[in-house]
């Protein structure tokens, strides 16, 4: 067995090799270069499935032409094409905002894939807070959009940012609080934490884990597509009354920024609703903790298979989602901006505060009802137990655990003793004893 | 081959700590891009990247959450709120205002005689020999969690006013903790939000003067 | 005592109707007439309807008292009269009395403090129901007389024209519905007074008489005259009443109570009146050994022993003076043996009591020397002249000392015999020279006032109060008839303006004519052609015949009044004369004389005749009969001289056998007076003139009313103005003088204290004021209103204070 | 992370003092000239942040520990009421001014 089959991650592998700081910048780098490529992939797929979604859902059959019977390049040479043409910056714009918001929105939509969990231990950067982290990227974009309308010099641009502005701005305080809720329930802002919680059979995806958390992400994906200015909600860029919005005055590469970063955001927000509701990477089937684990176990190639079949697994959920939004923008008329607002501040705003206090009074009332944790017991299927309470699942959240770099764990958590192999121990292996950070009444009941 | 892992180690330590220059120089140009700048479009914009830089050496300081917290509520909340402002009210000969040259000469006079009092009276103290908890002993005994940068599970934990290693060695007393203040800024917070929409909403007024000019303009063309 | 007896009771019944009727009467009157139209004769109506069932129920109860008494007291005087017996008399008074006698009981107690017991009574007897009788039966007269008298006050607009102010007259609304208000209220408190059963409940009324008498007289109150005379009657009843006062609370000293008479309550306890607590049966005085205090019994304790002891009566008639000395000696001695608690009163406090009631009935009497407050009251509507000031009110007096008789001891009696005697040939004087009809009517009633004061103070009890009635009905008569003359010639009062005046108004002049002769007494004797006057002034003349014969010392009793009696006939007919005789003296006021209207004649010819025949059959007719039926047991029944005072009281017998002389003696000198009066206005053989220049002195002194007036403003007035003028000199002088001279004192240290506040308090606040206000001017300029200065302060400071905090530290 | 990296502060604290200081001093330099009223705004926003930064620094490397982080919540979480009212002052005053100018806010001079 290699090394190189062997590392379970990219900074594992560069460890055996290099010293800590090297390995730590190398992997940095080599994180970075993977998710801007996946950043400038996926676009050019989107883009064109867009087009040929666009055509089919209007009877008729999109881009055929370039490369071979279903205009697979079309994209690709639609960029080719903007890479050419003239960066044009009007007189009247402000240069130097003018042509920084373009990457302003790039990086910040690039940013926020930083976090995107793709598989067990494949994230970019693992972070404690990486929801909330991913939240406030995101809304980083807007500020590109906005000085873009303004810097413009047009009014056609300025509206276009002002709408998106009053838009984004609004739309996030109910997708904050939807992500919330599943949060609320799991316990942890950290997405690998929460994909992990979701493995085995479908039923303990968050979505399922209570009416609130169902609800919720419902709420989250139309929020989100309205965050990301699509359709119905794309009033931002309305070609009927704005031309094409903050963009206007666009052209080129920068023009093509704006798209890669829409794209991108699709992605993103779809990401998330995949590991916040979705499961993550897990495939819905119990595979996690049988075949799967196993194959985890035996590490090297098959420990690396699994992986690549998790990130498939996220990839097509992130996919299907983003397919689902551009089957609603084919479909749906365009709201007017009032309706949008109206929509927002009157509808989604107090639904997702209900939600959200719902999921905090969810376990208290199931406890003083049924006297347990959960509302199904044991319910057997396919092996697993489901509707175990979050203390008593493979993984338990908050707990300093051994991740995959044992070694550094071990140094980095003096005091609480390691729990060894937890995650490489498979379902027969639990959590020794329920953490005593674990919160109030799962906790309590579990023991008694 | 060593050579090279070498090199490659130093310029990780060297790419690591000039991060956090990185972000410290990025936030002094921008701050200083803020006071010098006319456009105030422009100044938001200078702002947002101190912001950011500053986030980043929030970051740098194992404070992710704070981090976060900045991005989401400053650069994202409130600056959004500020261009809001900036566009509402910036109309042709309003948009720069210009200082005389005399008061910002007079003000970086007054701005640097504050820089030097502080920075005289913070580097004055030698906070190493000062306090006999600095730096190493520091990190891990306060909280362990920071040498990872997980500060989340700490901060909740501070609110409830007790700590992860009160928790596990079970001696912890509890203190009163930041639920209180965090309760009474929450509540300001919502008359705040509250006052702002009373302050900002559309006054619907009558001006019989404007719609008398208009009539008699009206018949000045007819 | 008279127990409750179904007699009693329907005579305080019917009596407490005639009573309270005019209150009502009174209280519709004046809050209907108010707020009703001032043209209405609705309150006269009112008020003539209730006095006039007042008049029926007192006639009533008048009918069944002499039904119940079987006409015993007529009969029995007739025959006293014939036997001059007065021990049957006695004998037969005491056994009667139990029919006949006093009715008392309480109506209604309105508080006790301590033994005090203050209370509405009633005490019935004849002379209570005689006074009723004859009150509203006079009452009613002028009552109507008046609903024409006063009729031009039914108007909104009253001009008087005696009240001068810028443009002519004074002009008022009407107030006839006030004068019928106020004459209601007096019969309601004269009646009050008659049947009062206790002294105070006499004095309560009795001052309310005098306000009602104060209303009436004021009732022109606009005109100066009238306010003035006003004044001068309640003033000068005061005086007296201040002597009343003094009387009730020695009486309440000493007897602890105020009803008049013993009487049985309704819980069957005895309470002791005042009457038998100073006199046995007998009306005698129980004295102590000194002589000096008199024992006062409880009433019905020793009554029943003193009836025993003096069972017999008509053994003891024949002893004299010896008799009565054992008498009291047995009293004295049971006195000791039973009661050694048994109360006293010194025999000069008595006297004192007795002279402060009498003060008060010398103040309403209108006696000597209070007398001068009658002549101006006759500024008062004449109805009110008749009603108030002749017959009835002036009256109470006369009714108040022959009530309270048996409290008065002889020197006090005589001393009301002096005083009316005085009275009676002062006024009589005045008369004379007098010019205007009412005041001469005045001036007549003072003098027959007198004379009814010298008839009860002789002894003449009966005498007295005969008198009072039949002067109330010729009085009122000639008031009465004044008024018409007055009415009838438009308010013209002086006689010198009159004359022949029997050519317009026939009616008036003989009623007039008819009232002179009852006045004057004269009679054709032998006959039984008697005018009243005559009966009753023979009554009183006769009884001060026999006391002066009596007690030598005090002839003058006798020649006094006898005098008196010619000048009153005199006088009056002077009046006739002048007035109804002869030849106009003014064309003017005999051009517009007419007679009056019915209403007004009416009462005159039915007064007319009562005077006249009321008193028909003298002392042996119906009316003194009524009258001593329930004369006092204190009249001696034999001839005797009080221990203490050394005088004799008549007898009824010693009187009887010196009525005829004295009855001649008057006659005569009435006659002469008469003669007189014709020689001089009649026929006019003597010009008045003539002698008036000849006596003009005597005639100024005489129309200056003795200076009376004169003498109270040199007695009183001055002195009280010198005492007032030099406690005033004190006072502006002495007081004014340190007040002023501490004001000064004051005004000069707060001039001072003010410099001091000006100068340095508020310098000081002004200076920090100013010094705060330029402070903040200067410091203004900084306040530029720049926010960004303000940071830029801000700034300053904190370097400021650091550089600061660097040299200290360095 | 990188512990060995973590543990050995890259910086120490004088740098961070000097940055919130400069930042500090931004802000107030801000303050006081900017006559554009939101530029003042954005100059309380400056100060604000070197305070936070200060207490993040003084978290890390001081006994100030965790605490320092929820000091420095509270600041963003203020600092962001501010900006609201702040900002609806703003436009208050531009619909009664029609200027922003907060020289001309002086009516309140002495």
């Amino acid at each position: 067995m290699t090394p190189v089959l062997a590392a379970s991650s990219i900074l594992e592998l560069l460890q055996q090799y290099l010293s800590p700081n090297a390995a730590y910048l190398l992997a940095a780098v080599l994180h970075a270069a993977l998710v801007l490529g996946f950043f400038g992939v996926a676009p050019l797929i989107y883009i064109w499935l867009e087009r040929k979604v666009a055509g089919r859902i209007q009877d008729r059959l999109g881009p055929t032409r370039v490369g071979g019977k279903f205009g697979w390049l079309q994209t690709l040479a639609d960029g080719i094409k903007l890479i050419q043409k003239e960066d044009l910056c009007p007189e009247a714009a402000d240069r130097m905002l003018f042509r920084m918001s373009p990457y302003l929105v790039f990086v910040a939509s690039f940013a926020a894939f930083l976090v995107l969990p793709w598989a067990d231990g494949w994230i970019a950067q693992n972070l404690d807070i990486g929801l909330f982290f991913m939240l406030a990227i995101m809304s980083l974009e807007v500020m590109g959009v906005i000085l873009a309308g303004y810097s413009s010099g047009s009014k056609w641009a300025l509206f276009g940012g002002m709408r998106e502005a009053a838009q984004v701005v609004s739309y996030e305080i109910p997708m904050a609080i939807c992500a919330l809720v599943p949060v609320t329930a799991a316990g942890t802002l950290s997405l690998m934490d929460l994909g992990r919680i979701q493995s085995g059979p479908f039923l303990n995806w968050m979505i399922f884990h209570d009416p609130f958390c169902f609800i919720a992400f419902f709420v989250y994906f139309v929020v989100a597509t309205a965050s990301v200015k699509r359709a119905p909600f794309d009033l931002a860029e309305a070609e009927s009354e704005l031309v094409a919005g903050f963009h206007t005055e666009y052209s080129g590469i920068r023009w093509s920024y704006f798209f890669m970063a829409e794209y991108a955001s699709m992605f993103a927000v779809s990401g998330v609703a995949t590991a916040l509701f979705l499961g993550g990477w897990n495939t819905g089937l119990g595979l996690e903790e049988t075949v799967l684990a196993g194959w985890r176990e035996a590490g090297g190639p098959w420990y690396l298979l699994a992986n690549l079949l998790g990130a498939k697994v996220f990839i097509t959920k992130g996919c299907l989602l983003v397919f689902v939004q551009m089957w609603v923008r084919w479909t749906l008329p365009r709201l007017r901006i009032d309706q949008v607002m109206t929509t927002c501040l009157k509808y989604l705003l107090p639904i997702s505060c209900a939600l959200f206090l719902g999921v905090a009074i969810w376990p208290l009332a199931v406890f003083k009802l049924t006297g347990r944790s959960t509302l199904v017991n044991s319910l057997k299927v396919m092996g697993t137990d489901i509707g175990r309470p979050m203390s008593e699942r493979s993984f338990v959240p908050g707990v300093p655990q051994a991740r995959h770099a044992g070694p550094v764990e071990a140094q980095a958590t003096p005091v609480a003793p390691a729990p060894q192999g937890t995650d490489r121990a498979g379902a027969e292996l639990r959590v020794p004893a329920a953490p005593t950070l674990v919160p109030a009444a799962a906790d309590k009941v579990s023991s008694s | 081959m060593n050579w090279l892992a070498q090199q490659l180690d130093n310029l990780a330590w060297m790419a690591h700590g000039g991060a956090v220059y990185v972000f410290a120089a990025m936030a002094i140009v921008c701050a200083l891009a803020v006071v010098f700048t006319h456009n105030v479009v422009r100044m938001a914009f200078w702002l947002i990247l101190c912001l950011a830089a500053t986030a980043g050496l929030f970051f740098s300081l194992n404070a992710d959450f704070v981090g976060a917290a900045q991005l989401l509520i400053y650069v994202g909340g409130t600056l959004v709120l500020l261009i809001f402002g900036v566009m509402l009210t910036a109309s042709g000969p309003f948009l720069q205002m210009r200082t005389k040259p005399g008061e910002m000469v007079l003000g970086g006079v007054v701005g640097l005689a504050l820089l030097g009092l502080l920075l005289s009276s913070a580097l004055a103290v030698r906070w190493g020999e000062r306090s006999p908890v600095l730096a190493s002993e520091v990190v891990g005994a306060g909280f362990n969690p920071v040498a990872e940068g997980n500060t989340t599970r700490e901060l909740g934990l501070k609110f409830l006013g007790a700590s992860s290693r009160d928790l596990k060695t079970g001696r912890g007393e509890l203190s009163a903790g930041y639920l209180l203040p965090f309760e009474i800024v929450s509540v300001h917070l919502l008359v705040v939000l509250i006052g702002a929409a009373y302050l900002a909403r559309t006054k619907r007024r009558k001006q019989p003067a404007d719609s008398s000019g208009d009539s008699r303009s009206a018949a000045l063309s007819a | 005592m008279p127990a409750p007896s179904p007699l009693g009771s329907t005579l305080s019944s019917l009596l407490m109707i005639a009573w309270l009727l005019p209150l009502c009467g009174f209280a519709v009157e004046i809050f209907g007439g108010y707020w009703g139209s001032r043209k209405s004769k609705a309150a006269a109506y009112l008020a003539v309807a209730c006095i006039a069932i007042a008049f029926v129920c007192s006639l009533s109860a008048l009918v069944l008292w002499g039904n119940a008494t079987g006409w015993s007291a007529l009969g029995h005087h007739a025959a006293a009269g014939a036997e001059h017996a007065g021990a049957a008399h006695a004998g037969s008074a005491n056994a009667g009395s139990a029919v006949h006698g006093p009715f008392s009981d309480t109506l209604y107690t309105l508080a006790r403090f301590g033994n005090l017991r203050v209370a509405i009574d009633y005490y019935i007897d004849s002379l209570t129901l005689v006074m009723f009788t004859m009150v509203t039966f006079i009452a009613t007269c002028i009552h109507l007389f008046a609903m024409g008298y006063m009729s031009d006050e039914l108007t909104e607009q009253y001009e008087d024209h005696q009240v001068h102010v810028r443009h002519g007259h004074f002009h008022r609304p009407g107030r006839f519905y006030r004068f019928f208000a106020f004459l209601s209220l007096f019969c309601f408190s004269m009646l009050g007074l008659v049947l009062a059963g206790n002294i105070f409940m006499v004095f309560v009324f009795w001052e309310l008489v005098g306000v009602c008498s104060y209303f009436l007289i004021g009732f022109y109150i606009e005109r100066k005259s009238a306010s003035t005379a006003a004044n001068k009657a309640f003033i000068m009843n005061r005086v007296g009443d201040f002597g009343f006062l003094i009387g009730l609370m020695i009486l309440w000293t000493h007897f602890g109570t105020f009803q008049f008479t013993s009487r049985v309550e309704h819980d069957g306890t005895q309470t002791a009146g005042l009457f038998q607590m100073l006199r046995d049966d007998h009306g005698h005085l129980t004295l102590t050994e000194s002589g000096r205090n008199v024992v006062l019994s409880s009433g019905f304790e020793t009554h029943g022993d003193a009836h025993e002891a003096h069972a017999h009566p008509g053994p003891e008639a024949g002893h004299g003076e010896a008799g009565h000395e054992a008498g009291h000696e047995a009293a004295e001695a049971e006195g000791h043996v039973l009661a050694t608690e048994a109360r006293t009163i010194p025999y000069y406090l008595l006297i004192a009591a007795g002279l402060g009631i009498f003060a008060g009935c010398v103040g309403k009497s209108a006696q000597f020397p209070l007398q001068t407050w009658l002549p101006d009251a006759m500024e008062g509507p004449t109805p009110v002249s008749a009603l108030v000031h002749s017959a009835t009110m002036v009256a109470a007096g006369v009714y108040l000392v022959g009530r309270f008789y048996p409290m008065f001891t002889p020197e006090v009696l005589l001393t009301i015999a002096y005083v009316g005697c005085i009275t009676a040939f002062l006024a009589a004087t005045i008369a004379v020279v007098a010019t205007d009809i009412k005041k001469v009517l005045a001036y007549s009633t003072i003098s027959q006032l007198g004379y009814m004061m010298l008839g009860l103070g002789v002894g003449g009890w009966g005498a007295g109060l005969f008198h009072l009635v039949t002067h109330a009905f010729f009085k009122s008569l000639m008031f009465l008839a004044s008024g018409s003359v007055i009415h009838g010639c438009h308010h013209v009062q002086e006689m010198p303006q009159m004359g022949g005046l029997r050519k317009k108004m026939p009616i008036t002049a003989i009623a007039m004519l008819v009232g002179v002769i009852a006045i004057a007494g004269l009679a054709i004797p032998g006959t039984p052609i008697a005018f009243s006057g005559y009966h009753s002034k023979d009554a009183v003349v006769a009884s001060a015949l026999t006391f002066s014969e009596l007690n030598p010392t005090h002839f003058l009793l006798f020649y006094i009044p006898l005098a008196g009696a010619g000048i009153t006939a005199f006088y009056m007919f002077r009046l006739w004369f002048y007035t109804f005789a002869g030849e106009p003296r003014d064309a003017h006021v005999f051009e517009h004389a007419h007679e009056s209207p019915p209403v007004m004649t009416g009462p005159l010819i039915v007064l007319s005749l009562l005077a006249a025949f009321c008193a028909v059959g003298g002392e042996h007719g119906p009316l003194f009969g009524l009258l001593t039926a329930s004369e006092p047991a204190t009249i001696p029944h034999e001839l005797v001289a009080a221990a203490p005072s050394g005088l004799t009281l008549p007898t009824h017998g010693a009187i009887a056998d010196r009525h005829a002389r004295a009855g001649m003696y008057a006659l005569v000198i009435a006659s002469l007076g008469a003669f007189l009066a014709w020689v001089f206005y009649g026929a006019r053989w003597v010009s008045p003139a003539d002698v008036q220049r000849q006596f003009s002195g005597l005639h100024r002194f005489l129309v200056e009313k003795w200076r009376f007036d004169e003498l109270y403003d040199t007695l009183f007035m001055r002195p009280v103005h010198v005492v007032s003028a030099f406690v005033a000199g004190i006072d502006k002088r002495v007081f004014d003088g340190l007040l002023h001279w501490l004001a000064g004192a004051t005004v000069a240290v707060s001039r001072w204290d003010r410099l001091f506040d000006e100068q340095v308090i508020d310098g000081a606040v002004n200076w920090t004021a100013k010094t705060v206000y330029t402070g903040g001017a200067s410091l203004r300029g900084l306040q530029t209103g720049r926010l960004r200065q303000y940071v830029m302060f801000i700034v300053l400071g904190i370097v400021g204070i650091w550089v600061l905090a660097q040299m200290l530290i360095s | 992370m990188n512990p060995e990296l973590s543990t050995a502060a890259p910086a120490d604290l004088n740098l961070y003092l000097f940055v919130a200081a400069v930042l500090f001093v931004s802000g107030i330099v801000c303050m006081a000239t900017k006559r554009n009223g939101i530029g003042v705004l954005m100059g309380v926003e400056l100060v604000l942040n070197g305070a936070n930064l200060n207490f993040i620094a003084f978290g890390r490397f001081t006994k100030l520990g965790i605490d320092g982080h929820v000091l420095s919540l509270f600041v963003i979480v203020l600092a962001a009421a501010e900006a609201a009212i702040a900002l609806a002052i703003a436009l208050n005053f531009y619909n009664n001014h029609l200027s922003i100018d907060v020289d001309r806010a002086d009516s309140l001079s002495g």
